[in-house]
């Protein structure tokens, strides 16, 4: 607890891969007046803090804190109501803390398959007796315990209560300074904060705003996996029927992926004012699916464009890449399902 | 490809040559018939109507052999009568559970079982109308039978109304004109096609018999017909060997060779004629044959102009 | 959804009605229940219900709650949107409130009417009326869109009903534009002798309307000529027609009809001559064919088949043949469109072992009509194909192609009257003929049509009832020799009966037009099972169809005879005339708009519009709906993957209210974070 | 109501055929199960695969969108439309874990009161036989209970 009287700063990491704090430190130069500016006060990637030390600061310490990654489990889940009780604004840093990311894939199937994958069926893994982690155990020093795996990922506001969402897996450099900026411009001038629950450091609309490639109507006969086709270096993505989530993702990455040819993935999540990024995204892709007409007889009509339909691989983890724990049904229906 | 075949008791007797063109037109089409072993009476047209039980399990006795045998689940059979017992019963045995249970009594007895549905029955025509079908035949001519006018008859079973899924038009059926068709002869289109032929009549009313036999011939003959071919032994028996009854009976002078498809297509892919059973029939089809020529007909005007101050007919669907 | 509780529009007053209907709803549901519930819904302010809410009183209990209590928003719960949400709506309105303020729960169509379990059908009305408070407490005000009607009227078919509709509207002094596919105006009418019950000559009634269509300034008359395309919607339609070249520049000729007579090349007449007589190869279908122009026949031309002869040119006294003439394409708008494009008799060859066109003595309806028409190839002798010999007797066969399952399974409804006077005019050309009618059962509705039945019975026409199996010429004793001899069970002796005859007439039924399918795809409407042109209501919207602006008359909608077809042609010109005298209809608000500002320019759904109505502005790289031609399916409002499109009256908002106010029952709604992991 | 289960389905109907249909069994008084809730749309176009996933995220247990045969849209080829998005989300679905016969999809004209009614029959027995969907409580709430130690797993 330093009297600086700078604002204090925090960042924590949950159920991640880290690479939001990479790009945290990716802002470059910029990370001295981070450190100028702020007081860091937890922020045990890149320094050491002991959870007592969280504890042992009064509610409400920590100024800004940037938690990133999921809830998939307990610890992750106690860090969570802990960090929000100790800091007056809590950010939803990145995709993960924004929505499940990559981890709430893990949605798509059983807590009991995950383990069976992880701890049985990996060809890395050597584990004749079927041994799976215990919450305790016993050994003579004493009893050693792990967090509990929960079955369902969710995102941080669906534990606690957040402040702000910054989306982006990772959040791009340049918008988290921009973030950074509107903090210290708050508590330094007492500039506005943005409304509570607002999504910052992004856009508001689709990602197309920002994509340069050249859009026409779109008539898409079939879909391509990035490894079957060449794509036209100007021409709209989606046109040339190469699954982009462009269209249904909001914008404020700049349009990367599109620009070196790679479909968005959608990691920016939906734009304003859309409950399901997933539902939505399949909604449009199936309507521009240009097979089909009215002339044509029902079974026939019907076997074309499954047919046309089932060029997407995995449309559930294509369409929910990111999204999965904030859409509509969040998981999948016990037991059965991808898996 | 590989079918069934249930010859039936008259295939290999007084059908020989229905038997022997059968087997000789299907090899090239790539048909391999395996005949069932130990196959028994289909029962013919009588039995069904005396006693039905046994009726049905004597013809489910061989739709149990054949989905035992050879593996193939089309069962193929030339006499349009077996034709529509095996076919008739596989489709009540399927209908009906009462039936079907009393008749697995009677094949389980003879250590046999059958799952109703299991074996598509088919008539040759059937075969070689759809499974084969009609590019397929006509690349197979190689002297196609011009000029020889031909009067289909099907008789009254494979045609039957109400025969489950039948493969061709009840009332008027076109099956055998378009395979005549593609071997180059002169299909004779007539309104009798598909009537009865008399059956068994021949040996309760002959009388009736030979009424039926005599419009027959005669129909044909108005529509100019140089022979008949059918497509079922009973057919073929009673409008060959009752012909000179008929000509007795009524006073009239018919010469009209009856044959069976499978011999004129044999005829127009050239296969030896000895092979085709020619010779069998009693009114002799020598004559008519040598009537076909190496050119085909001039085609007639698509349409017929009345005479003189006649009324001109209307044009027919397939040329206007 | 708890998102929507939060939401101001919570602060809205519901009134809930709950008709009884009589017993047709509370018979089933109780209603009071229901009423009662309703009332723990937070908006709902008051919750009644009513013997007959569609009633004026019904009506006058709503206006006095608004009044009164200040409502801010209506939902009754009635019948079906389409019997009674107009009446409500006005009620909403009379009242003050935008009738948009009104939402309707169909409890009598979907409820009562559709199970007998009480207790069911009261939990789904609850549902229901749940979901329409949800709902309504999202409506925004919206104001119908006012669509300027033009009044001039497109009518597609010169036969007795077009022609009927186009006078009509003409002589009430507004412009029509009638197109014809044939060269002459007329229809299947023109090609008929007489007409049943009455017998009067078909020509003598419809050539008189014929010339006045012809005559009228209020009509351009089309002939020889199609609808390539239809544009826009009802007031204002951008129609382009094909007119074909007839290779006789109109201007000059004066129909002399000299170039008909000197041209050598005879064919026969397929279409006005039912096959059964000649025609030259520039002709007029009939002497009064209107307009009288002759058509040229390219395909048989001896000219444009050999490049020689151009008789017709020299002997034209004022140069009117143009064998360069090129088809022409003509665009005009209209506000209306009445399609009359009759239909096409069945061809009875398509039964084979009736044997028309393999015997020469089986005809077919339309080539006897030809043969007693005293201006038909046999000056209306009923003669064989030879074109001599009397027939002694007639079998007239009915239901051909009609009643049948392997063919059309409707009654063309014509068939027995026009057999019934083909018998006549047989008697009445060759008494002592026979004539030997074969039916399934007779149908005669129609003033004057069971006394005309009566009067044949008496006429001596042998009266069959059965259907007829078979045609053959195959006699089976010498009295058949040289015969056809129909083939049928006479049901009424339950004998099978062999009748041997020199003529059968085939008495073909009435089919939809062989194109019509692409007719209804053209004008954007439905063709039902048969392809016969839907109509919006079969009883009380006959003429109408389910788009606005574009009307049937005739036998396009289905069997007619010439009453109906005539009545029908006035009630659609009628129905014409009415949208015309408004001058203005107004439009349901339905319509799709871009939140422009919020639009990332993708065009996913610039490809959704069947009307085109989405356009993309290249400058602003934003897409735009055109409310005009906007008819409001909402297909784009689905499609837009970044919901910037509004479907007014059909809002995301208003959906998922509804949703979750009918599943009240089910919703089992955890908040996220009481959800256990 | 008999003590059974009784699914609740939420029924999508386009304004010109299925939801006239609908009337048009009403009117015939033709008797079917009333498990259906129907929601009207102008267009099955209008169906928006959010409004499915909600309906099941709101309790229904299955959801049936109806529009025009195909060539008898009133808006041309909406109900193609529909068709596309359908056929994508089953694919989807499927990785949910939700059976096919829980969403399904008909085409009912106006005239056709009694193809709706049957439809509504069978589907209504077929999610019977599946049992209660009710995602709220069955799949999030007591989602293999949360306590549950790892042993189980």
């Amino acid at each position: 607890m330093t009297g600086n009287g700078k604002p204090k700063l925090a960042m924590y990491w949950a159920s991640s891969c880290g690479g939001c704090e990479i790009s945290v430190l990716n802002i470059h130069e910029n990370i001295l007046t981070v450190d100028e500016v702020f007081d860091i006060v937890f922020f045990p990637c890149i320094a050491d803090f002991k959870i007592k030390d969280l504890e042992s600061y009064p509610d409400g310490h920590i100024d800004i804190c940037l938690f990133n990654g999921a809830i998939r489990n307990s610890e992750n889940e106690e860090m969570a109501h802990l960090l929000r009780q100790k800091s007056k604004v809590l950010v939803a840093f990145g995709s993960c803390a924004y929505e499940g990311c990559i981890p709430a894939l893990s949605n798509l199937t059983t807590k009991e398959a995950t383990f069976n994958k992880v701890y049985i069926d990996n060809p890395s893994i050597d584990n004749p007796e079927g041994i799976f982690p215990q919450l305790v155990t016993t050994v003579e020093e004493g009893d050693l315990t792990l967090p509990n795996f929960y079955h369902t990922v969710k995102s941080l506001d669906q534990v606690v209560d957040v402040d702000y969402y910054v989306p982006g897996c990772p959040p791009e450099p340049h918008q988290i300074w921009a973030v950074l900026q509107v903090v210290v411009g708050a508590l330094t001038e007492g500039l506005p904060l943005p409304p509570a629950g607002a999504i910052i450091g992004a856009g508001t609309t689709a990602l197309c705003e920002e994509c340069s490639r050249e859009k026409k109507e779109k008539t898409i006969k079939r879909f391509y996996r990035p490894y079957e086709i060449q794509p036209d270096p100007d021409q709209c993505l989606l046109e040339q029927g190469i699954v982009c989530l462009g269209i249904a993702t909001r914008d404020g990455c700049g349009a990367l992926c599109p620009s070196v040819g790679i479909g968005c993935r959608g990691c920016y999540g939906p734009p304003d004012g859309i409950k399901d990024q997933g539902a939505k995204m399949l909604s449009a892709i199936a309507s521009v699916l240009d097979v089909g007409d009215e002339s044509m007889e029902e079974d026939e009509l019907e076997e074309l464009i499954q047919e046309a339909v089932d060029t997407i691989a995995d449309p559930a983890g294509t369409f929910y890449r990111f999204s999965m724990a904030h859409s509509i049904l969040k998981r999948v229906k016990n037991g059965k399902g991808a898996a | 490809m590989k079918y069934g075949y249930y010859p039936g008791c008259s295939m290999e007797k007084n059908a020989r040559a229905y038997h022997t063109s059968t087997l000789a037109v299907t090899k090239p089409l790539g048909i391999d018939l395996v005949e069932i072993d130990d196959w028994n009476c289909c029962g013919a047209t009588e039995y069904i109507a005396i006693n039905k039980i046994p009726a049905y399990a004597l013809v489910s006795r061989n739709l149990a052999l054949a989905a035992d045998q050879n593996g193939s689940t089309n069962l193929v059979a030339p006499c349009s009568a077996c034709y529509l017992n095996l076919k008739k019963v596989d489709h009540y045995l399927h209908e009906d559970p009462g039936l079907k249970e009393k008749v697995d009594i009677a094949l389980d007895a003879g250590g046999l079982k059958y799952v109703p549905g299991s074996i598509n029955v088919q008539h040759l025509l059937e075969t070689l109308y759809i499974d084969i079908g009609l590019e397929a035949i006509k690349d197979k001519v190689k002297k196609p039978l011009y000029s020889l006018r031909v009067a289909p008859y099907y008789g009254c079973l494979v045609p039957r109304p109400g025969n489950m899924d039948s493969f061709d038009d009840p009332e008027h059926p076109t099956s055998m004109d378009k395979i005549l068709e593609v071997l180059g002869a002169t299909v004779i289109d007539y309104p009798l096609k598909a009537q009865c032929c008399g059956g068994h009549m021949t040996q309760i009313s002959e009388e009736t018999a030979l009424e039926l036999i005599r419009r027959l011939l005669k129909n044909a003959e108005d529509n100019g017909a140089d022979m008949i071919a059918t497509l079922c032994p009973m057919c073929q028996l009673n409008l060959d060997a009752y012909q000179d009854a008929v000509n007795t009976h009524f006073g009239t002078k018919f010469k009209m060779p009856i044959v069976y498809f499978t011999q004129l297509m044999g005829l127009a892919f050239d296969v030896p004629i000895n092979e085709l059973g020619f010779g069998k029939e009693i009114v002799s089809a020598k004559p008519a044959l040598k009537k076909i020529t190496d050119e085909a007909p001039k085609p007639k005007r698509t349409r017929e102009r009345g005479k003189k101050a006649g009324l001109p007919m209307p044009i027919m669907a397939e040329e206007g | 959804m708890t998102d929507m509780k939060k939401s101001p529009e919570n602060q809205e007053k519901v009134g809930v009605y709950v008709c009884h209907c009589g017993t047709n709803i509370a018979g089933t549901i109780d209603v009071e229940d229901v009423a009662k519930w309703a009332e723990n819904n937070p908006n709902v302010e008051v919750s009644r219900t009513y013997e007959f809410m569609c009633s004026s009183t019904g009506q006058e209990l709503i206006e006095n709650d608004i009044k009164e209590k200040g409502l801010t928003r209506i939902v009754v719960a009635s019948c079906s949107p389409h019997m009674h949400e107009k009446t409500f709506r006005e009620a909403t309105e009379r009242a003050g409130l935008n009738p948009f303020f009104f939402e309707m729960a169909n409890i009598r169509e979907h409820g009562s009417w559709a199970t007998n379990d009480k207790n069911a059908a009261t939990i789904k009305a609850k549902a229901l009326v749940n979901g329409a408070v949800e709902r309504v407490v999202h409506h925004t005000p919206l104001e119908k869109i006012p669509v300027s009607i033009n009044p001039n009227t497109l009518i597609v078919g010169g036969g007795i009903a077009g022609i009927t509709a186009a006078l009509e509207l003409a002589e009430a002094g507004h412009h029509v534009y009638l197109v014809e596919r044939e060269g002459t105006i007329g229809g299947h009418m023109a090609q008929i002798d007489k007409t049943f019950p009455t017998l009067d000559c078909s020509a003598c009634i419809l050539t008189p309307k014929m010339v006045d269509v012809g005559q009228n300034d209020n009509i351009s008359l089309l002939t020889y000529s199609e609808v390539e395309s239809v544009e826009g919607y009802i007031g204002n339609f951008n129609i382009t027609v094909k007119k074909k070249a007839r290779c006789v520049i109109e201007e000059l000729c004066t129909s002399c009809g000299i170039c008909e007579e000197k041209c050598p090349q005879k064919v026969i007449d397929e279409d006005y001559g039912a096959g059964l007589g000649y025609r030259k190869t520039i002709y007029r279908a009939f002497p009064q064919a209107v307009p009288g122009y002759p058509v040229l026949d390219k395909e048989n031309c001896t000219y444009f088949q050999t490049g020689k002869c151009k008789i017709c040119e020299k002997e034209c006294p004022t140069n009117a043949i143009d064998y360069e003439q090129q088809d022409e394409m003509i665009n005009f708008n209209v506000g209306n469109i009445i399609l009359a494009t009759g239909y096409d008799l069945f061809d009875a060859r398509e039964i084979p072992q009736y044997g028309y066109g393999k015997l020469s003595n089986v005809f077919s309806s339309l080539e006897f009509e030809r043969m007693v028409n005293a201006s038909g190839p046999t000056e209306g002798h009923i003669v064989l194909r030879d074109g001599v010999t009397h027939p002694e007797s007639v079998a007239i066969v009915h239901c051909v192609g009609s009643r049948d399952q392997n063919h059309n399974e409707y009654c063309s409804k014509v068939c027995c009257m026009y057999s019934l006077k083909f018998a006549h005019l047989v008697h009445e050309h060759m008494p002592g003929a026979e004539v030997y009618n074969f039916y399934i059962d007779m149908r005669t509705p129609g003033k004057g049509y069971e006394e005309f039945y009566n009067r044949l019975l008496k006429e001596g026409t042998h009266f069959i009832r059965g259907r007829v199996a078979e045609i053959s010429n195959a006699a089976s004793h010498p009295g058949e020799e040289g015969k056809i001899i129909v083939q049928a069970e006479n049901t009424l002796l339950g004998l099978q009966q062999r009748t041997p005859v020199d003529m059968v007439i085939l008495s073909s039924g009435i089919q939809a037009r062989h194109d019509a399918e692409d007719v209804s795809k053209l004008f954007k409407m439905g063709c039902d099972y048969d392809g016969f042109f839907n109509e919006r209501h079969p009883k009380l919207a006959p003429v109408s169809t389910m788009t606005d602006g574009i009307f049937i008359a005739g036998a396009c909608q289905g069997p007619k005879d010439i009453p109906d077809t005539v009545a029908q042609g006035g009630a659609a010109a009628s129905q014409v005339a009415k949208l015309i005298s408004q001058g203005t209809v107004m439009m349901e608000p339905v319509r799709a708009s871009v939140r422009e500002d919020e639009c990332s320019g993708c065009r996913v759904c610039n490809t959704m519009c069947p009307y085109n109505a989405i356009e993309f502005d290249e400058e602003k790289e934003v897409s735009r709906v055109i409310t005009a031609l906007c008819q409001g399916c909402g297909t784009c409002v689905a499609a837009c993957p970044s919901s910037v499109i509004d479907g007014a009256h059909f809002t995301n908002t208003q959906i998922y209210a509804e949703l979750n106010g009918i599943l009240w029952d089910v919703q089992g709604e955890v908040s996220a974070k009481q959800e256990v992991i | 109501m008999s003590d059974q289960y009784e699914p609740v389905i939420v029924g999508f109907l386009c304004n010109w055929c299925s939801y006239r249909a609908a009337d048009l069994a009403g009117t015939a008084r033709i008797k079917y199960a009333p498990n259906l809730r129907p929601i009207r749309v102008m267009c099955s176009g209008r169906v928006d695969p959010q409004f499915v996933l909600q309906a099941l995220r709101s309790g229904a247990d299955g959801v049936l969108i109806a529009g025009c045969h195909p060539g008898e849209c009133h808006y041309v080829n909406g109900n193609i439309k529909a068709l596309r998005r359908f056929s994508l989300l089953k694919n989807t679905m499927k990785q949910w874990g939700i059976e096919d016969e829980r969403v399904q999809l008909l085409w009912a004209s106006a005239s056709e009161g009694t193809v709706l009614a049957a439809a509504v029959n069978r589907m209504t027995e077929e999610v019977r036989a599946l049992g209660p969907l009710r995602w709220g409580e069955k799949v999030l709430k007591d989602n293999g209970a949360a306590q549950a130690v790892l042993q189980e797993a």
